[in-house]
């Protein structure tokens, strides 16, 4: 019998078109038999991988895509089980999820949240997909995680690092294992007073949008309180290309730090454009002129080459980690594709066990259940150390790094390397924090 | 002031760009009569070719060194290349270091025999056909050079360094009475600035000067006429074709060391090149040349903090701000001509 | 019928009996087989496939009928899409007010635009309207970040004042009779059929909308439009002032816009910034030349057909090529997977582009115009000549 | 006076003097054919009539009323039709189509909008169309594309468009130019036939002196920007002056 979805006010009362197949309705609707949006109906599991596959990002998708699928492979039992075996919840058995083999459908977001929640879309209304992972950038995080907190499915976030997507556009239904912009402030700030000294003046080129707007706020906040002064700050526009117009005043503004509080793109040109001006050779107030990355990934590294030499910045994770889980990631990873994973691949990777683990301990696939899992879930060995997923705003903490580029690469994939593991304690802040004031989590949606 | 100087300086160098991509599409406009939506794909291709020929002089062979160890911890394999087998270590790490300037020898080759294949196989069949027509089928075309060098390349920027002679930047200040470190600009913008004017001179002169130039130069003018005197347009069109995507793809070639190339590069600059060119005037190279400038300058200007501290987010919009009032003020923009394009 | 003549009530029709039954005809392949791959008969892709035919049908009013090329649609399905979220988030979320409002503001943006762009002509016009669309984009995207919120896209906070909302409310509803997600399911033996609310709205208002557009079409305005395409100088010297006929096509193409603006925030109550770039404007323009500009049915065409490839033709990747092609031997089965995968998934574009070219060099005039050639071959001579005749008494079918 | 008065009109381009001292007055109901030879200011003194340019000093009057600085659809909703040297027709459209636009902006002015209306339902239009071609024995061709149409039928056409609006002056910018003999005497024929039924002024500009001996009751010769003479056929003919400024530049 089919069972309508008019609302309350209910004008219509169902008199359903009861035919020999009409069946219920599916997903968006406010009941059915089904308990929870694309239960599964015996015959597996899909999960879906949303990552962005054409435009700038699209190298980065590629990424978080094998390690996706390389998940996958240890969730069934294929492969040597990467960091199943170095996990510390041992609820996953290599047997797919509650015993249901693990299929997945991928999408491309196009770096657009149009076309990212269309591609979600896709995956939930036509494949039944119940879980959403990926993406490469918070303006799409944010709106997947919306679309997911209504259809009633987890998003776990792939590589965004807004505060935002766990501050004021948190959801019950959206999990981020990334870090955010005001963990790299608060990672970098000390190392960066160690290295160049607590008298320092920053200028800030910023892109201007949200992400680079929370990234911006949160260096200038945690270096100031080492002491830094911050001289400008001038947002760039998104669609910039040649950042020389806003380099070529840095010289003169009496500043001794340039920060780049780009992503992407437009991080490679700035940083390719400031390096271009010289700015490294020159002292300025008696100091060596730095420049500062807060937010590296290994594969903009790649894109600037050589002008990441020296240059600080900080990383969720990185392949060099020396500790048992990334060894094993990085080995099976490693023997699949011939490369080392980056940490948008570490990211989509850890996403797809934490979830599966989580169905694992909650017994069931119900986004309620599996939240409740996640949320307080305390565990080791993915990497990072100790981890926690902090219930009240779904925020993942765990140790931060600081990178440099490498001054002597030796092979292509050996750009940067490892400063500091800023422990987690250092990084965490308070749920309410002002930065991450606004927004509720709201409750958790099983979408049925 | 110094100030000024600097964003005059960053100007023309924005400027040189945008007036050599502008010049090809202005030329093809102009000759053809074609709406060409792959010119940017062609300015990404030349600065491919700076990367295929780096990526060639870096043709290695390797061995295994096993002193050291890779990510997976297996022995390292040591890459060493051909170049620097064969020509020592010394000239062949410096004939990889000029890989830049050396393609661009590379390039003209290829950049004229691409012009010369789409115009024969595609673009001359598109002269009678609406523009609408010409838009459709030059994007698809744009849409697949671009995937074709994302499949090779990958989709990620590739750093492409210009040789260490030209790294740093030289300071113009101490020539002007500033202090040191006041005015300095990267010596290999300066380079890319005179190869600009080298270029946009040389394509005036053997437009001024050769009997090959004022027949095209004629064929812009009036192109019926043209042909009814007899003489062969089509195969001279042609030729054209082939040097718009050659100053296109040099213009390319020498920013690939500026900004690392990625494979869509292109359609970055694909409609601020339509807007230069429309800017200038329809069918004018002096005036795709002069718009060129004219907005390299502006948009620089328009970053400097004085001026964004008044007009917050005016460097966003500048180009097409000065766009609208230059096209509403003079109807063919700065040195357009009548009746081109205007239907 | 309906101020139709019969060819034209056929072809309405014939576009209503299509968007009535999109459900099964979209959904030809069983659910569980190689092939359900290319079912594109879900909620989401329905709804896109109408409403950006409705912004193309719109479009084509403008570019089919006058041969102004506008390179700055987008803009006005930008501001339609924003107007409905701010009604959800100022009112409830009736989608009725904001509708309407995105239609009345694009409209609006539409007069002004277009009286300053109409000032020129050809090129000339293209670019001031590409550059007014690209203002718009580009301070959405960043400054204008408290109206539009920028990069995320607008979306409604339960923070949000929305003044006559009721508790019972959490989606886009029309006056509270239907939740605009709601689905109903339909199994078939081994196939499914999608029936959701949205998508019938946003089909029943393509269908008017198309009707809209025929009439328009068959109008003596609308011949006076394709008489400013025509000949500008006679008509002038005929006593007829151009302006204001193509400033009324522009502003009725916006209004299109507007409404396809308002329906996408219906469906997905998400407004993002990217709706105005400039691609997405070029997108409309690829819409309408690739289904075949000036004709009614085209810009509908074109619009599926892009639509599909984006949503379809992205989601194939590897796995689902080895699992079509398993049956061949090993090595052919990866040669044929090697091929392939250049074209789905991450290559989508690419299978785009060669559309793009294969369609324009060989079926000259678009989709239906290509069409329409290829079935007057197949049926001989002398329905050769009556074809003309019809194409020419009405050139704009 | 006359329904169309130049009066002391005078227009530089530059250096040139394009027109000078222009005084011109074309009686109603007469045929009035301007001439003169290449570079005589025939094109110019037609744009000043037209409104395209604004003379420098001097005057246009239509039945009373200055037309300069009016767009040209003004000027033709004052009752001045023009036909252009290269027929100036609706080429995407039918005939009939073309036919049906002129007697539309009779009827409704510059602009009005009829977006819902159909076409089909404007009977009496489309009979006036249909009246207007079978006098211009078009009516076969009437569902023909008129880009395809001869030069001659184009002009016929034009011609066609402008009298369905019932001008009260007709301008013709060398309305045989490029016509093969036939189609030149054909178009001939028209404007006789024209000027015998209708109650219309026609001022012509032409090079060629068949057309204008053919039609012309008074002619204005221009030479060098200025009126060198005017009067009727037969005086100018045999005038010394234009001999020498028009003929003898022939010789």
């Amino acid at each position: 019998m089919s069972k309508s979805n008019f609302t309350r006010r209910g004008l219509l009362k169902t008199s359903a078109i009861a035919g020999a197949g009409v069946a219920m309705p599916t997903i968006f609707t406010a009941s059915s038999a089904a308990a929870y949006t694309n239960e599964p109906t015996g015959s597996g599991v899909t999960l879906g991988f949303n990552v962005p596959q054409t435009g700038p990002y699209a190298e980065e998708g590629m990424d978080e895509l094998r390690a996706q699928e390389l998940a996958v492979q240890h969730l069934n039992g294929e492969g040597d089980g990467g960091m199943m075996n170095t996990f510390s919840s041992k609820a996953l058995k290599g047997n797919g999820i509650l015993g249901n083999k693990v299929k997945f459908v991928t999408g491309d977001t196009q770096t657009k949240s149009d076309a990212a929640r269309a591609s979600a879309k896709s995956m939930i209304e036509k494949d039944g997909a119940i879980m959403i992972n990926g993406g490469s950038s918070s303006g799409v995080a944010v709106a997947v995680q919306g679309l997911c907190q209504e259809a009633g499915v987890i998003f776990m976030a792939g590589l965004t690092h807004s505060n935002d997507t766990t501050g004021k556009d948190k959801k019950a239904n959206g999990f981020r294992h990334f870090f955010n912009a005001y963990m790299s402030g608060a990672a970098l700030a000390p190392v960066l007073a160690n290295a160049y000294g607590k008298d320092r003046r920053a200028y800030h080129l910023t892109a201007d949008y949200t992400w680079g707007w929370t990234q911006q706020a949160s260096m200038q906040a945690a270096t100031e309180a080492m002491g830094w002064e911050t001289v400008n700050n001038v947002l760039t526009p998104l669609a910039s290309t040649d950042f020389s117009s806003y380099i070529a005043p840095v010289l003169n503004s009496g500043a001794d730090v340039l920060v780049l509080n780009h992503y992407g793109g437009n991080m490679v040109n700035s940083l390719t454009n400031a390096v271009q001006f010289g700015l490294q050779d020159k002292m300025v107030n008696g100091k060596q002129f730095e420049i500062v990355v807060p937010l590296y990934s290994e594969l903009m590294a790649a894109g600037a080459g050589e002008n990441v030499q020296g240059v600080i910045g900080s990383m969720n994770w990185n392949w060099q980690l020396q500790d048992e889980g990334t060894k094993a990631f990085v080995k099976s990873f490693g023997e699949k594709y011939g490369r080392p994973p980056s940490n948008s691949a570490h990211t989509c990777y850890v996403q797809t066990l934490l979830y599966a683990d989580a169905c694992e301990r909650a017994g069931t696939f119900n986004p309620c259940g599996v939240a409740e899992a996640l949320e307080g879930f305390e565990f080791d060995g993915l990497g990072n150390g100790p981890t926690l997923y902090r219930a009240d705003d779904h925020q993942c903490f765990k140790d931060v790094l600081v990178m440099k580029g490498k001054e002597n690469p030796t092979n292509q994939y050996d750009t940067l390397e490892i400063v500091e593991v800023t422990p987690r304690a250092q990084v965490e802040y308070a749920p309410d924090h002002p930065m991450f004031a606004g927004g509720e989590l709201g409750k958790c949606n099983p979408g049925a | 002031m110094d100030a000024v100087i600097l964003q005059i300086l960053n100007g023309l160098d924005k400027g040189s760009a945008y007036a050599l991509i502008a010049l090809g599409l202005t030329l093809i406009f102009g000759t053809l009569g074609v709406v060409n939506f792959a010119h940017g794909a062609l300015f990404m291709i030349g600065a491919f070719c700076a990367v295929s020929l780096s990526k060639i002089l870096n043709l290695s062979f390797e061995t295994i060194d096993e002193t050291q160890t890779d990510f997976l911890g297996n022995p390292l394999k040591v890459k060493t290349a051909y170049i620097e087998s064969w020509f020592g270590p010394e000239l062949g790490a410096s004939i990889i270091d000029w890989a830049v300037p050396l393609a661009i020898l590379f390039s003209i080759p290829i950049m004229i025999g691409i012009g010369f294949i789409m115009e024969r196989g595609l673009i001359k069949h598109f002269y009678k056909r609406p523009h609408a027509d010409q838009i459709l089928v030059t994007f698809g075309l744009a849409i697949v050079m671009q995937e074709i060098i994302k499949h090779y390349y990958g989709a990620n920027p590739i750093p492409t360094p210009a040789p260490d002679v030209f790294k740093g930047s030289f300071d113009f200040g101490t020539l002007l009475g500033f202090d040191p470190n006041v005015i300095i600009y990267p010596y290999w913008r300066l380079v890319y600035f005179a190869f600009a004017a080298v270029i946009i001179g040389t394509v005036f002169a053997f437009l001024q000067f050769t009997t090959f130039g004022m027949v095209v130069r004629a064929g812009m003018a009036d192109r019926e006429t043209v042909g009814l005197l007899g003489i062969n347009i089509d195969k001279r069109f042609t030729i054209m074709f082939g040097i718009a995507a050659a100053v296109a793809g040099l213009a390319g070639v020498m920013y690939a060391p500026i900004n690392s190339p990625n494979y869509h590069m292109g359609m970055d600059f694909l409609v601020l090149s339509f807007v230069v060119v429309v800017v200038g005037g329809m069918g004018s190279l002096p005036g795709a040349v002069a718009a060129g400038f004219l907005l390299g300058i502006l948009e620089s200007f328009a970053s400097m903090n004085e001026i964004k501290s008044l007009l917050p987010g005016i460097d966003q919009i500048i180009i097409y701000v000065v766009a609208i009032i230059i096209l509403l003020t003079r109807p063919r923009g700065l040195m357009g001509r009548k009746g081109v394009m205007e239907d | 019928m309906l101020g139709l003549n019969k060819h034209d009530m056929k072809m309405l029709l014939i576009v209503a009996a299509l968007a009535m039954l999109a459900p099964f005809l979209l959904n030809p392949f069983p659910t569980d087989s190689a092939m359900a791959q290319f079912n594109a008969g879900y909620p989401d892709l329905m709804q896109r496939f109408v409403i950006f035919g409705i912004f193309a049908i719109g479009f084509n009013i403008l570019f089919g009928l006058t041969g102004y090329l506008s390179f700055g649609h987008a803009a006005f399905l930008g501001v339609g899409s924003y107007s409905t979220v701010w009604m959800f988030k100022l009112l409830d979320y009736n989608i009725v007010p904001g509708i309407i409002l995105s239609v009345i503001v694009a409209g609006l943006f539409a007069v002004v635009i277009g009286y300053v762009s109409l000032r020129r002509s050809g090129i000339y016009f293209s670019i001031l309207t590409l550059a007014f669309a690209q203002m718009s984009f580009n301070l959405a995207y960043s400054v204008l970040t408290p109206i539009t919120n920028g990069e995320t896209g607008l979306q409604v906070y339960t923070s949000d004042p929305q003044y006559l909302i009721d508790d019972w409310e959490t989606v886009p509803h029309l006056f509270g009779l239907v939740e605009m997600r709601s689905t109903y399911t339909m199994e078939l033996g081994a196939w499914s059929f999608d029936f959701n609310a949205g998508y019938y709205l946003c089909a029943v208002l393509m269908v008017l909308m198309f009707y809209l557009s025929i009439r328009i079409f068959r109008s003596p305005f609308g011949m006076m439009l394709r008489a400013v395409k025509s000949n500008q100088t006679r008509m002038n010297y005929t006593g007829l002032n151009a302006k204001p006929y193509t400033l009324a096509a522009f502003v009725i193409s916006g209004m299109y816009a507007g409404l396809a603006g308002g329906l996408l925030a219906s469906m997905d109550p998400l407004a993002g910034a990217e709706r105005m770039q400039w691609t997405a404007s070029g997108e409309v323009v690829l819409m309408t030349i690739l289904g075949g500009a000036g004709t009614l049915i085209g810009p509908v065409v074109g619009a599926g057909f892009i639509k599909y490839f984006e949503n379809i033709f992205s989601k194939i990747n590897e796995n689902v090529l080895h699992e079509w092609f398993g049956f061949l031997p090993d090595g052919l089965e990866n040669a044929v997977v090697w091929v392939v995968e250049h074209f789905v998934g991450s290559g989508w574009h690419l299978t785009l582009g060669v559309l793009f070219m294969m369609v324009v060099i060989f079926l000259p005039g678009g989709l239906v115009e290509g069409g329409q050639r290829i079935m007057r071959m197949l049926r001989g001579k002398k329905s050769d000549n009556d074809a003309e005749k019809t194409t020419q008494s009405t050139p704009a079918e | 006076m006359g329904i169309l008065e130049v009066k002391n009109v005078n227009k530089r381009f530059g250096g040139l003097q394009a027109l000078g001292d222009v005084n011109l007055s074309v009686e109603e109901n007469s045929v009035h054919a301007i001439i003169g030879p290449n570079g005589a200011g025939k094109s110019t003194l037609l744009n000043v009539l037209i409104g395209k340019l604004i003379p420098d000093t001097g005057s246009v009057m239509f039945d009373g009323q200055s037309v300069l600085g009016r767009k040209p659809f003004e000027i033709c909703q004052m009752g001045i039709s023009r036909v252009f040297q290269t027929p100036e027709i609706f080429g995407d459209l039918t005939v009939l189509e073309n036919m049906m636009i002129p007697i539309f902006a009779k009827r409704d002015g510059a602009f009005r909008m009829h977006a819902v209306e159909s076409t089909a339902n404007e009977k009496e239009i489309i009979e006036q169309a249909e009246h207007m071609l079978e006098s211009l024995n078009m009516a076969d061709q009437r569902h023909d594309h008129s880009a395809s149409m001869s030069r001659g039928n184009k002009r016929r056409l034009e011609i066609g468009m402008c009298l369905s609006q019932n001008p009260r002056l007709l301008l013709l910018d060398e309305p045989t130019a490029g016509m093969a003999r036939a189609d030149t005497n054909n178009t001939i024929d028209l404007l006789k036939q024209i000027k015998d039924e209708r109650d219309i002024t026609i001022a012509i500009i032409e090079h060629d002196m068949h057309v204008v001996f053919s039609l012309a009751e008074r002619i204005t010769v221009l030479a060098q920007g200025s009126p060198l003479v005017e009067d009727t056929p037969d005086k100018i003919r045999g005038h010394p002056k234009v001999r020498e400024a028009y003929l003898g530049e022939s010789a």
